[in-house]
């Protein structure tokens, strides 16, 4: 796959990228050119994930840790094997990733535990527990997924829900850090990179600051682990949650990682088959980690399909996915901003940004604008971006969203840039 | 799908104001892109005398409301709501549909809109916050007698 | 498919079936010939479900109910067109089946919701909820997904914890249901059909016991639907649960079936994007089912996968594949009962009873049999099959338990007898 | 997999006996399957000097726990251990391990066993439970002094 490595500068081979996605082949419309610019909302599959996942199912698939026979056994070490090249591809040990449905799953199984913590029996559960005064901390652009499992967990537990703001240019406010993030609070919640504002947080500051009252960070990586290198042994986190259907893998997997000695005292979450070390019928005991946290059989062909994923963008290189994508920012900052009307919400520049933008354009309603790009063949996401408070700060119902991944080149931001062109002609505000 | 009267319903909004006398008010939302719309409607005798609504929304949410005030204004409320289910059945029609010219007039142009399934919300706001807010005000009225 | 209907007797023509399934052409071990005999734990996938997930990938890929372009648009409508042929699979309105990612998740979803309906604001919602001194009445065969959810649930909410026991026979004990359904109970669940027996419930006396008192009715169909047609507008229960990958479906999907009324005022569970209705800092309120309880991406292409497996199902007709499975049981009963030391734990004949059929077999644990028969091609299932507290009321530790589907014959079934007898030899059992 | 010795261990097994005089006792369950042993270990100084098992399970479970009684008494519990570790090396070689067959002894027929994932639970469990129980027997004497 050397063939795809940076070419030119710090793009890389975009042609020989998209010749392993099938989808990106096809037309939408009236035989438009399909320029999927929607990467932020779920990425497109490379034929290796969508065959990796076949092979499990016609040569390998049976339950996954509970057959003896020979097909149950491969089943799980396919099942493993994934794990560990996930694992790896985050600098963790497999150990210590948990396998859910989604990135938001993943966020409630946080959530979830700590609320049954209140009803642990050993200290070290019960030590996981919030009580009424105690403080969760997000931020005012968390998606959703980062927001009411939050909300939620403070109702059950009579926890207080506080939050960081955000600054007109799309980052974080800070200033009152140590004000926000008090000596009461016990979690402190954020994203890494904002599926909105293309913003990347700066994960030290907030880190130390959680450090300093002793809370526990946890960190949605929905939009930084498919888009540059990161590494868990570093970050100096407790908890990492992040999608596969936006990393080039298959729909229906999610994952959770977490430091090994929280892990450890969490009670379970989901309960069932596979997650126990002894049943009776009033009371059960739980397996270690991860498997204590997966009940039921577990998505195994999507952890194939994962890894699979996982493989092909270590081929190509994180730093280099990363460094292709910064390039393609940088473009589409510099084309976006040479149109009139357009208004950028997040970060004009490309430092410390990722390629999500989101932008208004002056007199067209954002699902206008995407209706005419959609007529082009460009697809955006037009809406608040499951991150509606932050729209709310910015005082807007809706921003249009363009985001790309290893496959956009130029020529699609080209593409996005005309399209809006057209819409302003169309609806005449320019 | 943007019919030039759709654009003009658009530009030039009928009905977009508040009402002061009114029998019910509603606020509406559509989750999937946050467009909201709060609507007023006053009925007297069983005519829809007036409709008011104010919000924000696109092209498609904005025209729509626009051509049902001028459609249902003067109707009596069980016309009104003939007229509704009819445009219902349009917009569920996923481009099949043969709108009824008789009963919707210039609403006859959101046809194109019912090809997309993500757009027809936009177009149905509106509408659904009106039928709320009318069998509200009904339900008032039954309750005062 | 109308070569694939009974052409023999109540058997279907079980050759035509094998060549859709690319698994069954496989071997184990040194070239044996694979002979499938654990379906009760996972089924395999035809062709047809493997191509409509992969169509789905390549072609119509996108954020489902988020993007309001051509392909978010597709993606949406393959979605729930899945979740229409889903629904119409088992008699329901589209409206009330809720996609999770397995069956285990189903119950839990049922056991949180109930759960959070004690912080619920709205009196529908409080009165689910359950008070100390509560009952949640399950039977002894169930399977831990359908156990361990209910004993956390009142563990958390102070409620107690009743059960159903069984009989020698392994039928349900219902001589004392109207002491064990008492008064005080609000849920009772069981299973449709026991994964370690093999025995079919009498859902009807159960139901009624349980209306007697105004509980609600949880019935764990993982055993049922895959292998009778299963109508749940008739069973008169409050909720289904139900995993695909047991019904030649994909893994990572489990479907809830609810009573709309319940679903209606059900709390969530998972919290997250696409299942709000509007959402500010410090409070969301939340879209009406199923989107309720779909929290974050869905489980898109497993749903298409699913569907495809129903339409699968559906051509050859459920009232044959049950027929199928019956006349197969009969067989398999027979022919097991002629091996001396082999004892049946189970229903020994074929009434009111599934193809899932576990035995023991004098002097050689189960471990062993397994691994015998394992070295022969023929893949059963051995362990406690999470159904540990069934076991303990046997007074045994595992059994080995052979499983059918309606790609099994007699073929495969005198392979099972053949290598039981050579593991006693081996054993010098016999 | 079935090797003779195997076999023979599992037909005829040693210290399948409750010991009375003991300094710990574990009990240790395998929860795919079910199996399930109890053991009880006396450490008298430094020494392994006996060891009782009692509990249920498969030929591979129960001969490895007899294997690992006739291998283990006597021996100082350095080199227990030491034994111990290579056989769960050995347990989760794949089938590539090569055997030390000086410490292993008879313990080698269970070569075959890890090609089998399912299995090695099955033959670890005894040793398992032991390294557990003399730990605690450890610790307790540490504690007492
Ligand atoms: C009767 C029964 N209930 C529940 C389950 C749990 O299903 P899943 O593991 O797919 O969640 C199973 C299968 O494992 C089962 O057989
Ligand atoms: C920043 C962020 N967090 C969380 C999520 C939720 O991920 P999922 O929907 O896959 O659970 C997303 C994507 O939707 C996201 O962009």
């Amino acid at each position: 796959m050397s063939s795809k490595l940076a070419s030119n500068g710090t793009f890389l081979d975009v042609a020989a990228i998209k010749a392993d996605f099938p989808i990106l082949a096809r037309t939408i419309r009236d035989n438009k050119k399909l320029i999927y610019l929607d990467s932020g909302a779920t990425s497109q599959k490379p034929v290796s994930v969508l065959d990796a996942e076949r092979t499990f199912y016609e040569r390998h698939n049976a339950a996954v840790h509970r057959g003896a026979h020979q097909l149950g056994e491969e089943a799980t070490d396919a099942y493993e094997q994934a794990r560990d090249t996930i694992a790896s591809f985050i600098g963790a040990s497999a150990q210590d990733i948990v396998f859910t449905k989604n990135a938001t799953e993943a966020i409630n199984l946080v959530a979830y535990s700590i609320s049954n913590a209140t009803y642990g029996e050993t200290p070290a559960e019960q030590s996981l527990s919030l009580q009424p005064g105690d403080r969760i901390v997000v931020t005012q652009m968390e998606h959703h997924a980062n927001l009411i499992p939050w909300q939620e967990l403070a109702r059950r537990t009579g926890a207080e829900l506080a939050w960081l703001g955000v600054t007109d240019e799309g980052r974080l406010d800070l200033t009152d850090i140590g004000k926000t993030i008090n000596e009461r609070t016990r979690i402190v919640a954020f994203t890494h990179q904002s599926n909105v504002l293309g913003t990347i947080n700066p994960v030290e500051s907030i880190v130390k600051a959680a450090r300093a009252v002793g809370a526990l960070v946890v960190l949605d990586a929905c939009q930084s682990v498919p888009h540059m290198a990161v590494d868990v042994s570093r970050l100096d986190v407790d908890f990492v949650a992040f999608s596969g259907h936006k990393m080039l893998g298959p729909t229906g997997i999610g994952v959770l990682w977490g430091r090994r000695a929280l892990l450890q005292a969490m009670p379970p979450f989901l309960t069932g088959g596979s997650m126990i070390e002894t049943v009776h019928m009033d009371r059960a005991t739980y397996a270690a980690p991860p498997q204590r946290f997966e009940a039921g059989t577990p998505v195994a062909a999507q952890a194939v399909g994962l890894a699979a994923a996982c493989d092909y963008l270590s081929k190509i290189g994180m730093d280099s996915v990363q460094a292709h994508e910064h390039s393609l920012t940088q473009y589409a900052l510099e084309g976006l901003s040479s149109i009139q009307g357009l208004r950028i919400i997040g970060p004009d520049t490309a430092v410390e940004r990722g390629g999500a933008i989101s932008f208004l354009i002056e007199g067209i309603h954002a699902h206008d604008v995407g209706q005419v790009l959609d007529d082009r063949g460009v697809e955006v996401r037009v809406g608040h971006h499951c991150a509606w408070p932050l729209m709310r700060a910015f005082g807007i119902a809706a921003t249009t969203r363009a985001s790309f991944y290893l496959y956009n080149d130029t020529s699609d931001v080209d593409a996005l840039v005309e399209s809006i062109q057209q819409a302003q002609k169309f609806f005449g505000v320019k | 799908m943007y019919q030039e009267i759709i654009l003009d319903h658009y530009r030039h909004p009928i009905g977009r104001i508040t009402l002061e006398d009114f029998d019910s008010e509603v606020h509406h939302v559509n989750p999937t892109c946050g467009d909201e719309i709060t609507l007023r409607v006053k009925i007297d005798d069983g005519v829809v005398s007036a409709i008011g609504h104010q919000g924000q929304g696109c092209s498609i949410s904005q025209a729509s409301a626009s051509v049902m005030t001028e459609l249902l204004e003067g109707q009596p409320l069980q016309r009104a709501l003939e007229i509704e289910a009819e445009f219902l059945t349009l917009m569920q029609s996923k481009g099949e549909g043969k709108p009824n010219e008789d009963l919707l007039e210039d609403a006859v142009a959101f046809s194109g809109v019912s090809k997309y399934p993500a757009r027809v919300k936009c177009a149905l706001l509106a509408w659904m916050a009106f039928k709320d807010a009318a069998l509200q005000a009904v339900a008032q009225t039954v309750e005062e007698q």
